[in-house]
């Protein structure tokens, strides 16, 4: 009951951080932005907790919180950026881009719903998300996408350094 | 009682909210997070997944989706950074130099 | 832990990570040497693969890597076009002004990523792979910073390769949230069990959709291809030669993997919705192509047009129909290799990739005009150049399994051929017989490995055009994993 | 080896000689150019003549090489009756081509290596007996000729009608290729070559409703690069644009390809959709006779009357190919043969005038009999037997045509006497008199005639072999008569009898009783006589 | 023997033909040796054929050649040597020797003379190809080949326009007539399965019905071919034209040999015409007509037709044209009334003098460089006594007057007439008439009075090169009618068509033949002995402007052709650029680009719009497949 309970909380306050991302009527600021989306990932974390996913709710706070918002709210204060411009916005554009979103999710909905898939899924969970198994897995049956990861990484900082470096005229 | 089903609602509904973001807001920083957003459903679909069929695999998946995802963050972050220095602008709309 | 399966990635990878070191070492007028080593490594290294035997199926880590003959075919075809961009980048290094090397690095990191897509027999390494490739990408597109198109093209493709990335990875979700399971195997065994009744839920089939819809944006298979033409004009050359070729043939292994392999099951019965989008895609990239002025947009739209030939053969659903794609694809990436170097050496030459400023080409530089011209004919799929043996055992193919819609398909494919031959001859046109504006017309140099690299893709062109038996031998070889 | 293969290879391996020949040495690459195809032509001479009509049925000089097995696909040669005119009449034309060919002057290499690939490919094209060559060799010879037309063509217009051409062709050639395809599949001998899906279907005849399918992909395929009504735009305009050279080798030789896969594959082996489709060809070729003859009768350009009436001479051909009977085909391929020369003739012809007198509005010429005799006559030749002259191989072809098709459409071969007759006589003759005849036209003053038997050869080899054929037309006839009598033959063994009923029951109301018992023209049915009022369909 | 003789005959002129084409062509001198040695030789070939055979009356084919055999159709090259072909062969050669060597003299000053020649030998050969041809395709053969030489003859002299216009005029309309040859030709094969003379009316004799409801359409359509290369109405509108040619072509060709192949051709396919009529059951209306009236009234129409027209022309080539036309029709009317004896003797009778006065003109002609108009000559007969003489000659071998041959062959014509058909009688009498009038005025005003012209004035007899030939005729002209005497040529026809020995009838005829020529000449006499211009000018008005003009019928072809295949090739031409080249190809091109262009539409640039259209494809996928 409890755990409904939880998860009603935090998957309302998950999606409606989320729509504040999206859609905020109050403000256009990406820095507010960027705010409910913090929110929305710790809310997230909770929702792992809830699915015994203890260390990805760590993780999800640690590296989404702590390290890539934090990049964004860094790139907003270097580039300075104000408020979203208020621009005419294209009434077209958002109620196209509302349909379409609409429609996916009324889809993915009614397939889900559809499915039944909650047949094929057992009730009590043996397996918790603890460390230790998952770095088991994590480096016996997954190393070669984690090698590649780190490659990826490797790309990525490369990458980053190159695009964002000052021309030297 | 909660069931699987439940949560794959949610993730879908934050899938799809990323997705209305992505196809409305102007700001690319926005427009990037909304992007996350849809990343984060995926999550939380593999996560609940690996709850309720008993295996860790959705769990490591995840962990590789959080790890690309702080890595397509920092380029496409670093490529914003590049794109305003050229033309002073986050604004999506203002790139439709190359079309037709 | 059989990772010697998979020595040419490590090298290749390790190469990379060698560049990055030695060109710490390395003063500036030499970076360009490093390209070249590079691309001798890379040539080395595809003779290398023809070494490689490969008998039974070999698998790694698990069974989520794989090693068959369709996995080595793709290496091959992956390590030539590594091998041919990494000259074309080369020739391209005077536009890049800081991080040649890096260029270079890239290059390297992202062929590695297409050599292991290659192998990926587990949605956890497909998705990471894919990303490793594309993530790559974003900044190769990008790395004329200077200039606002490439910068466009950069972020345009960061913004749709993302989405597409989520949308690819929310269908893996589903699909494992249906399957439990990441490997193919499993997948294949859970939803081959049960007499079939999860294949037929609809939260597998979504994510088999949405899964389809992330690799198809690769592919530019339509609707999914609106970045193609935007991304191909921008990019530097060598990168657009590598996306046309590289990521393509990327997505389509990993297409007929999924396909084919993981969710067979799920997707044989979607030829006639697999047979509309090959229409589609057919007809938009060719009529679309028809007014453009600039050639490598030009080539984007022409690419969308062959991605939609390819999905010919994946219609067909027939081992007749994989070879005939993988036979398309070497002759494709042979083309368009050529027509990308040469566009390269053009640009540098003439400042310009417009269709009209190639005028006057045939007396300027004979070799290129050849070269180009030949490109565009192959393209169009006329004999007796390497194009046409594709499309006729594309054609071959549908034709024989006849699945739903065939007989639309083979008209589109038809009407999409001759409107292609609109444009094609437009370049040839402007080539041979259109007057060239400017009067001065000196000829352009050309460095020795490029011509010689020219020299080989004609040659090629012609050749796979008359003596087809050793690829379509080859194609079959590696078509033979699947079973249909 | 064959010795096909090297009369196919020489101008192919010409071709790739003339590569390495450093373009400033004109005459080398003449030399080389007018060698191969010389060769090439005295080997497919001979060939011709050692040709042995009584040696029996089936092919001659045979080469098989494995190509891609594991598809079917195999290099196969060899010759018939069919087949071994048509080689002659190519490397007649090609020869005399490559010797026209050398009033080019502007990258004149890069010309011959395109002409010689183009001869090449027809010659291939008429010798294959692989499905897949048939095709491949056929648009080998089509890309040089689209190059040839947008670089080295005549007028202002001729950058679209180069990718009208070239839209055409290949949208013709598609079309075919997919009924190959289709036909490759249908068989079921996992083969494309044409003697085994020839005994396969003799085993195990495609079903109606696929022969169906494939008749018409194959017709209006061949028929657009024939220029069958209503798809002939392309040709008049085309030819009149083309570089002589070019314009002899493509309306003379690689026109016939298209008709020569219909005799050769669609009858045979399609036989109950050829039964069913003949009557469409036989009101389609109406198009080409009568109407492309109008067309004729109103051009103001020497050129375009000549392709026109060039279109309207193929009518016959489909004329006698609808009419399914051994007279009809024979005096069908006849046409082609005679055809061959005559279109390369006049092409040649009215290519040298263009060449040196700049105009061929018939407004702006005449005269040119007088002050150039020798082409002057040879044009007047040519004209003439265009108009069906006996003496000439066209007459005996066409006469035969109009002959055998009696019986099965008799209404509509009236039509084609009357195209043949009087409309051909109307716009060749016109176009004649303003050409030649009067006063000679300020354009002409000054041009040089053709001097000198090197000068005039191209023109007189063809004209040699135009009335060789036309006077002594067993030459051709005994040779081609024979295979299409076994080719008819195996058209009726492959018809099952079913279908054949129904089709007699499908065509009782249209203008002939079936097609197929269209050979009951010798003596022994004098009883049987049609009646003509009951021909008015 | 005969075989050699027969091949020798035929290929002599086609050696010299393509020798001279090949070779000799500059050579004038060589080349008319050549061509003038080979008729003399054919006609030599010919007398001994003659010889060889006159104890022999019925020589049937002599040799074949198979030229073509395909299934069904087999086609030889026969030879036929029978008094029929023996007459024709004779004719041809002996007239054609006589008016070559004219031409050595009428045509020495032309510079394309080797070319002359060599058309000359080609149109022997063809002619006498027409005249040995034993089945019905060689004969088209030649017929063709026949057009072919006429055309290039009446080119001759191409750069002038009117000739130009003359040669493909009557190449076209020769060819109309053919269109219903060649039909007749394949209707007779496809029933009978043969193209042999004598094989098909071997099977006729066997079965009468063989051809069944189209009898009379299978003889009317080979009648097509008579009709354009016999010059019948309504085709006869290319002979006068065909005057443009040199003269000694208008003698040999339009006046002795080609335009008699047409009632050759009637005499040799008789037995196709006599078979019992019967008509197609759409033509039932015609039953009881045969198609041997058909031909015998389209002879009277054209007879009295032409000797109207000729009365009021004043070129003198043209009056001797419409003449021409006119004794044509005679004899055609003559086999159309059963009398094909009497039209063969009138052929042969006709050839001699016609010639003769051809090539008399061409003296004329000759002498008053090139002046064609009669009232522009005058006083010719002082200062050209031999031509005078000659020309009078045929004149009054023409007009059918006693002892001249044409009286001989005339009377049979008219005998034939009255004997069958009084109405065609009446008008074969009053062309009679005619005949005389039309002949005199010329005379009279050509060689009478005075010179009208500088050019006649000085006008002197011609070289003997010329007039040999002139005498030679004329001597023919008056014995020639000796040979019809005692029935000669009724032994051509083996059924006797010809009913001699009514001798009241013959005396009443022959009275009425002469007295035509009474009636004929006074009215010349008297309107034209002297006279400066013509009487008759004013004295006719409209209807002489009517005649004048050739009675419109050309003026009414043309305005028929431009109804008809002018109009139908403007509106294909129309369709072809408007519809085809236009509206579907430019129209499939267009829609083409335009999608292109439209499609291309949807690359906003925007990167969102890319993106929407993903997620809408996503989305239409989605419920494509689930749903």
């Amino acid at each position: 009951m409890i755990e409904t309970l939880f998860f009603i909380t935090f998957a309302l306050l998950t999606l409606i951080c989320a729509l504040l991302v999206v859609a905020n009527p109050f403000s256009r600021n990406p820095v507010t932005s960027a705010m409910f989306l913090v929110l929305t990932i710790i809310s997230m974390a909770g929702l792992f907790v809830l699915l015994n996913a203890f260390f990805l709710a760590a993780v999800q706070v640690v590296v989404y919180a702590g390290a890539v918002i934090v990049l964004f709210l860094f790139v907003i204060m270097l580039l300075d950026i104000e408020e979203e411009e208020r621009r005419k916005l294209k009434q077209f554009s958002v109620y196209s881009g509302i349909l379409v979103a609409g429609v996916v999710a009324v889809i993915a909905i009614t397939a889900i719903l559809s499915s039944g898939i909650g047949a094929y899924a057992s009730a009590s969970p043996v397996i918790q998300g603890n460390p230790a198994p998952l770095g088991k897995i994590l480096f016996r049956d997954y190393l070669l996408p984690f090698e590649i990861l780190s490659i990826l990484l490797l790309v990525a900082m490369v990458g980053a350094i190159l695009l964002s470096k000052k021309d030297l005229k | 009682m909660i069931q699987f089903e439940h949560y794959l609602i949610v993730s879908a509904l934050l899938f799809c909210i990323g997705l209305l973001g992505v196809l409305t807001r102007k700001n690319l920083l926005v427009l990037y997070m909304s992007l996350e957003l849809m990343l984060n459903a995926a999550n939380l679909a593999l996560v609940a997944a690996s709850r309720f069929h008993d295996n860790l695999n959705g769990q490591i998946m995840v962990f590789f989706i959080i790890t690309v995802a702080a890595a397509e963050v920092s380029v496409g972050l670093a490529l914003i950074v590049a794109l305003f220095r050229r033309r002073q602008t986050t604004n999506v709309q203002d790139l439709s130099e190359l079309k037709l | 832990m059989n990772t010697s399966l998979m020595f040419l990635e490590i090298l290749v990878a390790l190469a990379g990570l060698g560049i990055l070191v030695g060109d710490l070492w390395t003063p500036d007028k030499h970076k360009k040497k490093l390209g070249y080593g590079a691309a001798a490594f890379l040539g080395i290294l595809f003779l290398i693969s023809f070494q490689v035997q490969v008998g039974n199926v070999k698998y790694a880590f698990g069974g989520m890597y794989i090693l068959d003959s369709l996995a080595i075919f793709f290496k091959r075809v992956f390590l030539l076009a590594g091998g041919v961009v990494m000259l074309m980048a080369v020739e391209f290094t005077p536009k890049i002004k800081r991080g040649v090397s890096e260029f270079y690095a890239l290059l390297l990191f992202a062929l590695a990523g297409m050599m292991i897509a290659a192998s990926a027999y587990d949605f956890s390494l497909l998705f990471v792979t894919l990303e490793l490739i594309t993530i790559t990408f974003y900044i190769l597109a990008s790395y004329l910073r200077s200039e606002t198109a490439s910068l466009e093209a950069g972020v345009k493709y960061l913004i749709l390769g993302a989405l597409s990335s989520a949308v690819l990875v929310f269908g893996i979700a589903l699909l494992f949230g249906s399957t439990s399971a990441l490997s193919f195997l499993e997948i294949t065994e859970t939803l081959g069990q049960s007499s079939g009744s999860l294949a037929s839920n609809p939260l597998a089939i979504a994510g088999a959709v949405l899964v389809f819809a992330g690799l198809a944006f690769k592919l530019a298979i339509f609707p999914f291809q609106f970045w193609a033409p935007d991304v191909y004009q921008g990019a530097p050359s060598p990168v657009t030669a590598f996306l046309a070729v590289g990521s393509k043939a990327a997505g389509m292994v990993l297409v007929l993997r999924v396909l084919f392999q993981a969710l067979p099951s799920i997707t044989l019965n979607w030829s006639a919705f697999l047979a509309t989008l090959a229409i589609f895609t057919i007809l938009y990239g060719n009529l679309a192509a028809i007014p453009q002025k600039n050639l490598k947009r030009m080539l984007g739209y022409s690419s969308i047009a062959q991605a939609g030939y390819l999905m010919m053969g994946i219609v067909a659903m027939s081992s007749a129909g994989a070879s005939a794609i993988l036979f398309y694809l070497v002759g494709y990436a042979v083309t368009v290799l050529s027509a990308f170097l040469t566009l390269t050496l053009c640009v540098n030459a003439i400042g310009s990739s417009e269709i009209k400023s190639l005028s006057g080409l045939m007396d300027r530089s004979p070799l290129l005009a050849s070269t180009m011209i030949l490109a565009m004919v192959s393209l169009a799929g006329i004999p007796p150049l390497v194009g046409f043996f594709g499309k006729f055992m594309l054609i071959q193919s549908v034709v024989e399994s006849a699945p739903a819609g065939w007989g639309c398909l083979v008209v589109a494919a038809i009407i999409g051929v001759v409107a292609s031959l609109y444009y094609y001859l437009g370049v040839v046109r402007a080539i041979i017989w259109d007057k060239s504006p400017n009067t001065e017309l000196e000829k352009i140099q050309i460095s020795t490995p490029s011509q010689a690299l020219l020299y080989a893709g004609i040659f090629m062109m012609i050749y796979l055009g008359f003596f087809q038996n050793q690829v379509v031998e080859a194609a079959q070889n590696a078509a033979s994993v699947f079973n249909f | 080896m064959s010795v096909l293969t090297t009369i196919i290879m020489l101008p192919l391996i010409g071709a790739l000689t003339l590569l390495f020949v450093p373009s400033r040495h004109k005459t080398v690459v003449r030399m080389i150019a007018c060698s191969v195809t010389f060769l090439s032509m005295l080997l497919a001479a001979l060939t011709f003549f050692e040709f042995n009509a009584s040696d029996g049925a089936g092919y001659r000089n045979e080469q098989i090489t494995p190509w891609v097995e594991s598809l079917g696909i195999q290099y196969h040669v060899g010759v018939d009756g069919i087949n071994i005119a048509l080689m002659l009449m190519a490397a007649v034309v090609g020869y005399s081509a490559t010797l026209v060919a050398k009033s080019i002057t502007t990258r004149s290499k890069e010309f011959h290596v395109l002409l010689l690939i183009m001869i090449g490919g027809v010659l291939g094209a008429f010798a294959s007996l692989d499905l897949f060559f048939f095709y491949f060799f056929h648009e080998l010879a089509l890309i040089p000729t689209f190059i040839m037309i947008g670089f080295w063509g005549r007028g202002e217009n001729r950058n679209y009608i180069t990718f009208k051409v070239t839209l055409y062709l290949s949208l013709g050639a598609l079309i075919a290729l997919v009924g190959l395809v289709m036909l490759y599949v249908k068989a079921g001998a996992g083969s494309f070559d044409i003697v085994e899906i020839t005994k396969a279907v003799q085993a195990n005849p495609i079903s109606l409703a696929d022969q169906n399918m494939i008749f018409p992909l194959l017709l209006f395929g061949f028929g657009i690069l024939v220029s069958l009504w209503p798809f002939h735009t392309w040709a008049p305009m085309g030819y009149g644009a083309a570089p002589t050279a070019t314009a002899m080798v493509h309306a003379g030789a690689l026109k016939k390809f298209g008709l020569y896969g219909l005799i050769r594959i669609a009858l045979p082996i399609l036989p109950d959709a050829a039964a069913y489709w003949a009557h469409i060809i036989a009101w389609l070729c109406l198009g080409n006779l009568l109407y492309c003859g109008w067309v004729a009768m109103r051009q103001k350009n020497l050129n375009l009357v000549i392709g026109n009436s060039s279109v309207a001479h193929m009518g016959f051909v489909f004329l006698g190919i609808s009419s399914l009977s051994l007279i009809g085909v024979t005096g069908a391929i006849t046409v082609m043969v005679a055809h061959g020369f005559l279109a390369a003739l006049t092409f040649g012809l009215t290519g040298y005038l263009a060449d040196r007198g700049k105009s061929l509005e018939l407004d702006q010429m005449g005269g040119i009999l007088k002050s150039m005799p020798a082409i002057g006559s040879f044009l007047v030749l040519a004209l003439m037997a265009g108009c069906g002259l006996p003496g000439f191989a066209n007459f005996v072809g066409e006469a035969m045509v109009l002959f055998g098709s009696w019986s099965s459409f008799s209404m509509i071969t009236i039509f084609g006497v009357w195209a043949g007759l009087v409309i051909g006589a109307v716009y060749m003759l016109r176009a004649l008199r303003r050409a030649l005849h009067g006063p000679l036209a300020s354009n002409y003053e000054g041009v040089a005639d053709a001097s000198g038997i090197g000068a005039k050869a191209p023109y007189l080899i063809l004209i040699v072999f135009l009335t060789l054929f036309g006077v002594f037309p067993r030459m051709l006839t005994d040779k081609i008569s024979p295979a299409v009598e076994s080719s008819l033959d195996l058209m009726k063994s492959t018809t099952s009898l079913t279908v054949a009923e129904k089709l007699n029951t499908d065509s009782a109301d249209q203008t002939s009783e079936a097609p197929l018992a269209a050979e009951s023209n010798s003596r022994g049915n004098l009883a049987e006589s049609p009646q003509l009022e009951s021909t008015q369909g | 023997m005969n075989a050699f003789l027969s091949w020798s005959i035929l290929l002599a002129p086609i050696t010299a033909a393509v020798l001279i084409g090949l070779f000799t062509k500059q050579n004038s001198k060589l080349s008319s040796k050549l061509s003038i040695g080979a008729i003399g030789f054919s006609f030599l070939m010919t007398l001994l054929l003659a010889a060889v055979n006159s104890g022999t009356p019925e020589i049937p084919v002599t040799s074949s050649v198979t030229w073509l055999e395909v299934g069904g159709l087999k086609v030889e090259l026969g030879m036929i040597i029978d008094p029929l072909s023996m007459m024709m062969l004779l004719v041809v050669t002996g007239v054609g020797t006589a008016i070559h060597i004219f031409s050595l003299g009428y045509m020495k000053d032309d510079p394309s003379l080797g070319r002359y020649f060599g058309f000359l030998s080609l149109f022997t050969f063809s002619m006498l190809g027409i005249v040995l041809a034993s089945n019905f395709f060689q004969m088209f053969i030649f017929w063709e080949l026949v057009g072919v030489s006429s055309y290039l003859l009446i080119g001759f002299w191409f750069e002038r326009k009117p000739a130009a216009a003359a040669c493909q005029k009557a190449f076209i309309v020769n060819r109309l007539g053919d269109f219903g040859f060649l039909i007749g030709i394949i209707l007779i094969w496809s029933i009978t399965g043969s193209l042999d003379f004598g094989e098909i009316s071997g099977a006729f004799t066997e079965n009468p019905a063989l051809l069944g409801a189209s009898t009379a359409i299978a003889g009317l359509l080979i009648f097509c071919g008579v009709l354009g290369k016999s010059a019948q109405f309504p085709l006869h509108v290319w002979l006068p034209d065909a005057m443009e040619g040199p003269t000694p072509v208008s003698a040999l060709i339009h006046a002795a040999t080609m335009v008699a192949a047409g009632v050759y051709l009637l005499c040799r396919t008789l037995f196709l015409f006599e078979l019992p009529t019967s008509w197609p059951e759409d033509f039932a209306w015609l039953n009881g007509v045969s198609s041997l009236h058909i031909v015998a009234l389209i002879g009277a129409i054209t007879s009295i037709m032409a000797a109207l027209i000729a009365t009021r022309q004043d070129d003198i080539k043209r009056i001797l044209a419409y003449s021409t036309l006119s004794q044509l029709g005679y004899m055609v009317m003559a086999v159309g009334l059963g009398g094909a004896a009497a039209g063969m003797f009138h052929l042969t009778t006709h050839a001699f003098f016609k010639a003769l006065l051809f090539l008399g003109a061409g003296s004329v002609i000759y002498a008053a460089h090139h002046e064609q108009d009669i009232w522009k000559l005058g006083g010719l007969r002082k200062k050209m006594p031999v031509t005078f003489w000659t020309f009078l000659i045929g004149t009054l071998a023409l007009c059918g007057a006693p002892p001249f041959s044409g009286f001989y062959s005339k009377e049979e014509v008219l005998l034939a007439a009255y004997q069958s058909n009084v109405v065609l009688f009446v008008l074969a009498a009053i062309t009679a008439v005619l005949t005389t009038f039309y002949m005199f005025r010329l005379v009279f005003v050509a060689f009478g009075g005075s010179a009208k012209s500088e050019s006649a004035d000085h006008a002197h007899e011609s070289p003997s090169v010329m007039t040999t030939p002139l005498v030679f005729l004329a001597v023919l002209s008056v014995v020639g009618g000796w040979l019809g005497i005692g029935g000669y040529f009724g032994h051509f026809f083996d059924h006797g068509a010809v009913h001699h020995g009514h001798h009241e009838n013959q005396t009443v005829v022959m009275f009425i033949g002469i007295g035509a020529i009474i009636f004929g000449f006074f009215p010349a006499f008297f309107m034209y002995h002297g006279a400066e211009s013509d009487p008759l000018k004013k004295g006719l008005g409209g209807i002489g402007e009517f005649l004048k003009n050739r009675m419109l019928i050309d003026e009414a072809y043309q305005w028929f052709i431009s109804r008809t295949h002018e109009a139908l090739a403007r509106l294909a031409d129309w369709i072809d650029r408007w519809i085809l080249a236009g509206f579907l190809v430019k129209g499939i091109q267009f829609t083409g680009e335009f999608t292109g262009r439209a499609l291309r539409l949807a690359q906003t640039g925007n990167t969102q719009t890319y993106a929407l259209l993903f997620g809408l494809g996503l989305a239409v996928a989605l419920f494509v497949i689930l749903l």
